[in-house]
């Protein structure tokens, strides 16, 4: 194959540029504009010609995204689908599964949920113990999986199940695409103890797959479902689309997209701490005053700000091709830091009405839900205690605790199931 | 001896146990928590018909059974243990002893009877909307025509207000504060609660009639007296709080395998479960020596009540979270229990002030 | 055998007192002294009659050591002798052992020391190194041991040593009554970070013990060792005698015996954080008005208070035959922590005046020794690591970490020399 | 671009550090300690010669290389990690600060290019016995007689005061504070310091004769400007020994076994190391964020300065002491390296302000 001549960044703005003025009819409906982005290849111009793309360097999916907002249209959907279903088919599935699940990932018009975690299975994900059994053409599935985004209105999932108990851990799990509209599958919305339910817990009995559905080979669903991760740390931020009030069927309908999706983490920034509200609180209430409240706010504000800065580090490195050093890895761990330390500041603010929640309580409800949703930042998307271990062993490169269970069958594993 | 319960006070605490794990199991809890009133009524009339709770530290001459704080001090750490939804702690904590420490003889006949029978539900309202728990900034004003008293103004953050018959109010009058009593004609609005096994409820009063407790201008006297003992019934609430948070994580961590091991095998989880002990054994420590100087009249009381609430609000709260981060993200849902401790304390941190409030308090009330 | 009548406390007391009060003289040498305390059997009144005892139950030691203080006159010697080599031998050790050691022991006239630390083990005291092979009717050691107080001047060491390197790590050891003013023994002091010298290093080269000189059987050191380990613990405490300034040689020569003892524990108070001297410094220099010190000072004299009741808790247990619960075993974890507030306390009120030392500091340098001396607090006698494994196993009965080198070879595990 | 130090600039971490490993190893630092002077001339005139260590923020008319301060981040962080035992810190950031920002061009000219050839050692004297690093308590006083100044009073805490070429000295006149040179005629006493690797000195002056450097009345804004130059390279260097600390825990960890495990496996280390990395990092991009803001010139110094002092003292502690619990009875020796660090951390910690203070000093000049 010759290698064709790289085009470079002005040439293909300009062109995605043209075809985007030249194409973009706010008044198609949302599908039917993105079936013609899709099939001119600017939804995913990195990806290969075969399946909706241009062959072009990686760099230009920005380049395209950036032009597509410039000009006031709508690009790929959020969420799933789009952020680690079509990447994790398009690396690891067969022809059949490109062809076809690509493009109604990209149109929108099919929507996707992530079936990894078990109850039994949440730091120790390979230790999972949903069965997956031959039936002829088919897979039959048994098992519960949680925390599952999308899971009630989901067309597809991404499932990782056990299909060899005489393997070890890692080598007995194959992947698969699940419908999720079948008797077989059964998701149940999972009530938070903030009150909010973003996720589910899926059941599945006597779940029918097509043989056609298995994503790479059968025991290799660990390395499929590394690829699937991988995918998720990159899309792990949640940059809201910015469609304005301009009018038009297919902006109204990617504002509802939007809205529809975002509902779903509308207490992230609780769980986060919501440090941005504690200075004006705390002048609100007068604790600005006192100097033991004020010790407190100070090391909060000086926690964000080495994490931003940390950040800033990290990015200016990755800007310049260099691999970051440890700045890199530790955010995650810095933000369970300063989500609890911004819980304790924003009670010590609240005093009393710290007790109080909903309307009766300051900015209607909000600094409640940080008290009560801190909790969750240092688990969810691994636990403090996992992220120890992985920091301590890949930026320090301490030794693992040895393992009891990687090479031994496992059924012979204690497990919780 | 000090730090020793008698067997007495020790079967009483089994048989508390015993009974708030037949009669309120976190299910219970979890049904009454939904409800409007917040807790059962039968229950409480139950609590004082066999057990006599109600009746243990209020004297025999008013009804009561004539014991002592040490009793109150294992039934306040069994209380937070289960998590019971009852004013137990409004009216015999609060309302019971403004009554005694007011002197008012009376009074004491009228009230404390029923308090210790479970049939009159008390309650002491003295914090107002700005959250202070001690009287300097007490609004409220009573003012007296014709020898009657009448109340004008509002509390807030009052624990059981919206339900308890009796409420009893600290006043400003021209002598400084004094204690009130009032069972109606004022207006009672339940306040929303992050932890809805405890009510708090907010009342208004308008020219509102009272019938003064004590002495005029002893209010702060009376009020200072009270908040000392619910600041330790609170801690000794905490501890048993704590403790079934601990006895929670244990005991899933010993149950829960990840990497083929219980997770309670790894340091990461050992070590955190055994600083929780650490913490609880030394809460638990303070709130006893707060309740046996409550049960000798030592003059520290003041600064080891503070001490205890300052110590066990962190040492509960800290196992609270905890408890959530050693069971992952079973430990953040709704059906799983962990949340229930988590709430109650977290309020119960605020609850009578929080712990750099205490911390300070400890510190001048030792002369420091 | 038949049991004699229990004698009751009282009439013990009584016979102690008639005793002390002819026999106690304080003009002799404290060693005729302690050879006619030793030989009527009141320096050890539990113990058995054939070892300078009176066979009476163990609390007649309490109650005759009280007498002995109440009369005025001396005790036992302070130190390992009498602590650790004395017990151990007396209930581990052969007859000949018994009858050679016991008696200069009581009266002081053999000093003893402890070898059981290596530099490669500490935590993991099983997993020690030094070398004992037999020779004849002797055995030579080869090694080096660490954290010996008093060894550089002990005439006898309890040592424990390696005696089979195919036996797994608990099962080939063995306990030896080593003379240390050898040839093949060295002690050296070891020069702390607080620039105090408690302890001595002692190298071993082809050192000598006669047989005779085991402790228990060969092999079965490490049950021997915890034997000791147990007294170490029980003996923890380094309650001064107190001798007042009446006057007699018995009396001097003690006086002389106990300051040579404390000299080598006189910075103790200072690694346990002298949370004694906060109050008054707060208000030395005026930090007392500052809410933010007074805070952490709060912290401190909560959590000293909330250890002293803890103790109070465990004391009132015992003194009602009660087991104690975990507040019989959280004190040292306890105590770091204080140890280490203190360190944070003192810091904040000294100010500029904590970068000074010695008499350009406050206090003559007590503060600044409580800053330097404060890490060992959380590492002697065991590391908060340690305890958290152990509270958490023993308190709360959560599993113990898989091991890899219990039942192997000594020989194949990894271990540092 | 801000956080990316250029190729250059990584060359001369290069450098230093190799020049620090073979001239100042720890071995060598050891022997400075217990030395009267407390560092080696010969070394201090080698890093001006070999590697122009002191010329690099100077100007070049005043004889310097002028570079500007993102060099000095990278020279105090080596210096840090080294324990480098000079009058480094105190002729570069706290004297010839001082000299740059009086604006007195006849001092600079005078004494600047001495103190860039590395020639002449300056200090600068503000601290006094009560150990405040602001101005507002100075007491020594600086009064005029024929138009020449004599200073009369005591300065403490003065960094290689016993051994400065020139004190700069910052005292009281009738119009406020002010900036004095002095070479003699007052004496110094050596302070007992924890630090070894760092001397203090307390002078007295009686009628001491001085020059006055820059305006009579501007002391307390150069002194204000010396001050967050001194924090932020303070932060450097504590960034430097902290990384020192969790360098050596990481290597023991890996090495030591006990258990048949190196202890490096066991989460109990583990974790404490990668809440070290965490807390390190953190520092870093503190101490980094200041320098730029030194070389941006932002508006934001004073803030972040204090910012970076209060959170690099803390993790340096933090990382020395765990540094010393990784080692066990080890880390507890004189022979071991970790106390000279533990040391420095914990003096530096109070060096120009603890952390409570620059953390109040941080809101208060963020306008909070």
């Amino acid at each position: 194959m010759s290698t064709p001549a790289q085009p470079d960044a002005d040439s293909v703005r300009a062109e995605a540029r043209a075809w985007i003025q030249s194409n973009w009819d706010p008044d198609l409906s949302l599908v039917e504009w993105r079936r013609r982005l899709v099939d001119a290849g600017w939804a995913t111009p990195s990806w290969p010609e075969r399946w909706h793309g241009r062959d072009l360097p990686k760099w230009a999916d920005d380049v395209v995204s950036e032009e597509i907002r410039a000009g006031g249209a709508v690009g790929l959907p959020l969420g799933t689908g789009t952020n680690l279903a079509a990447p994790t088919i398009l690396a690891q599935g067969s022809d059949e599964l490109r062809d076809r699940f690509l493009a109604p990932i990209l149109t929108g018009e099919e929507t996707w949920c992530q079936l990894f975690s078990e109850p039994g299975a949440g730091s120790d994900l390979a230790g999972l113990t949903t069965r997956a059994e031959r039936d002829g053409d088919a897979w039959v599935i048994n098992g519960q999986k949680v925390w599952n985004t999308s899971a009630h209105h989901a067309d597809f999932g991404l499932l990782v199940a056990r299909t060899d108990w005489d393997a070890p851990k890692h080598r007995g799990l194959t992947y698969f695409v699940i419908p999720m509209h079948q008797e077989g599958v059964e998701a149940r919305p999972l009530r938070q103890m903030n009150n909010h339910a973003s996720f589910n817990e899926v059941f599945m009995t006597d779940a029918r797959i097509p043989h056609e559905y298995m994503v790479g080979q059968q025991g290799d669903g660990w390395r499929v479902a590394l690829t699937t991760l991988a995918f998720e740390r990159k899309f792990g931020s949640l940059a809201r689309p910015q469609y304005g009030d301009a009018p038009g069927r297919a902006l109204d309908e990617a504002r509802a997209e939007a809205a529809a999706h975002f509902e779903t983490y509308k207490w992230y920034p609780q769980r986060a701490g919501r440090v941005d509200l504690v200075v004006s609180r705390a002048q609100a209430t007068g604790k600005d005053k006192d100097p033991v409240v004020r010790q407190e706010i100070a090391r909060l504000l000086s926690m964000q700000k080495a994490a931003q800065w940390t950040a800033d580090r990290a990015r200016a490195a990755r800007s310049l091709d260099r691999t970051p050093g440890p700045e890199g890895s530790i955010g995650k761990l810095a933000n369970s830091d300063i989500a609890r330390q911004a819980s304790v500041v924003h009670g010590m603010i609240s005093g009393a009405d710290g007790m109080l929640t909903g309307a009766d309580s300051p900015l209607d409800g909000v600094v409640a839900e940080v008290l009560i949703s801190v909790p969750a930042q240092s688990i969810a998307g691994g636990t403090d205690q996992i992220q120890r271990n992985i920091l301590s062993e890949k930026a320090l490169g301490l030794p693992r605790e040895p393992s009891f269970d990687k090479d031994k069958p496992f059924r012979d594993v204690p497990h919780n199931r | 001896m000090k730090f020793v319960f008698s067997e007495e006070q020790e079967e009483l605490r089994q048989e508390v146990r015993r009974f708030l794990q037949k009669t309120s199991p976190l299910t219970e809890v979890r049904r009454l928590m939904e409800t409007d009133e917040g807790y059962d009524p039968a229950i409480y009339r139950q609590m004082a018909q066999q057990l006599g709770l109600q009746s243990l530290a209020i004297p025999e001459e008013y009804g009561g059974a004539g014991y002592g704080w040490l009793e109150l001090v294992v039934v306040f750490e069994e209380m937070g243990r289960g998590l019971l939804c009852a004013p137990y702690f409004s009216s015999i904590v609060l309302a019971a002893s403004a009554l005694l420490e007011s002197g008012d003889d009376a009074a004491k006949r009228d009230l404390l009877p029923g308090i210790a029978a479970g049939t009159t539900r008390a309650t002491l309202a003295h914090a107002e909307d700005n959250g202070q728990w001690d009287g300097s900034q007490i609004v409220l004003t009573a003012v007296q025509s014709d020898g009657d008293w009448q109340l004008t103004g509002h509390k807030s953050f009052v624990v059981d207000g919206a339900t308890a018959d009796v409420v009893l109010v600290i006043g400003r009058t021209a002598a400084g504060l004094a204690l009130f009593a009032v069972s109606e004609g004022f207006s009672r609005t339940p306040l929303a609660t992050m932890d809805q096994t405890r009510r708090l409820a907010r009342l208004e009063f308008a020219a509102t009639p009272a019938r003064l407790i004590g002495t005029d201008g002893d209010g702060e006297r009376i009020l200072n007296g009270v908040r000392d003992l619910a600041a330790v019934a609170l801690a000794c609430e905490q501890v048993g709080g704590a403790q079934a948070c601990l006895d929670m994580s244990v005991d899933y961590a010993k149950m829960r395998h990840q990497f083929g091991r219980p997770i309670g095998s790894f340091q990461a989880i050992k070590h955190l479960c055994a600083d929780m002990l650490l913490e609880i054994e030394s809460a638990r420590s303070a709130a006893y020596a707060a309740g046996w100087a409550i049960a000798d009249q030592d003059d520290d009381l003041p600064a080891i009540a503070s001490l205890a609430k300052a110590y066990c609000s962190d040492a509960y709260f800290n196992a609270a979270r905890n408890t959530i981060q050693i069971h992952g993200g079973l430990g953040f849902t709704w059906e799983h229990d962990a949340h229930l401790y988590f709430k109650r304390a977290k309020s119960s941190e605020f609850f009578f002030g929080d712990s750099s409030y205490h911390r300070e308090q400890y510190l001048q009330r030792s002369g420091i």
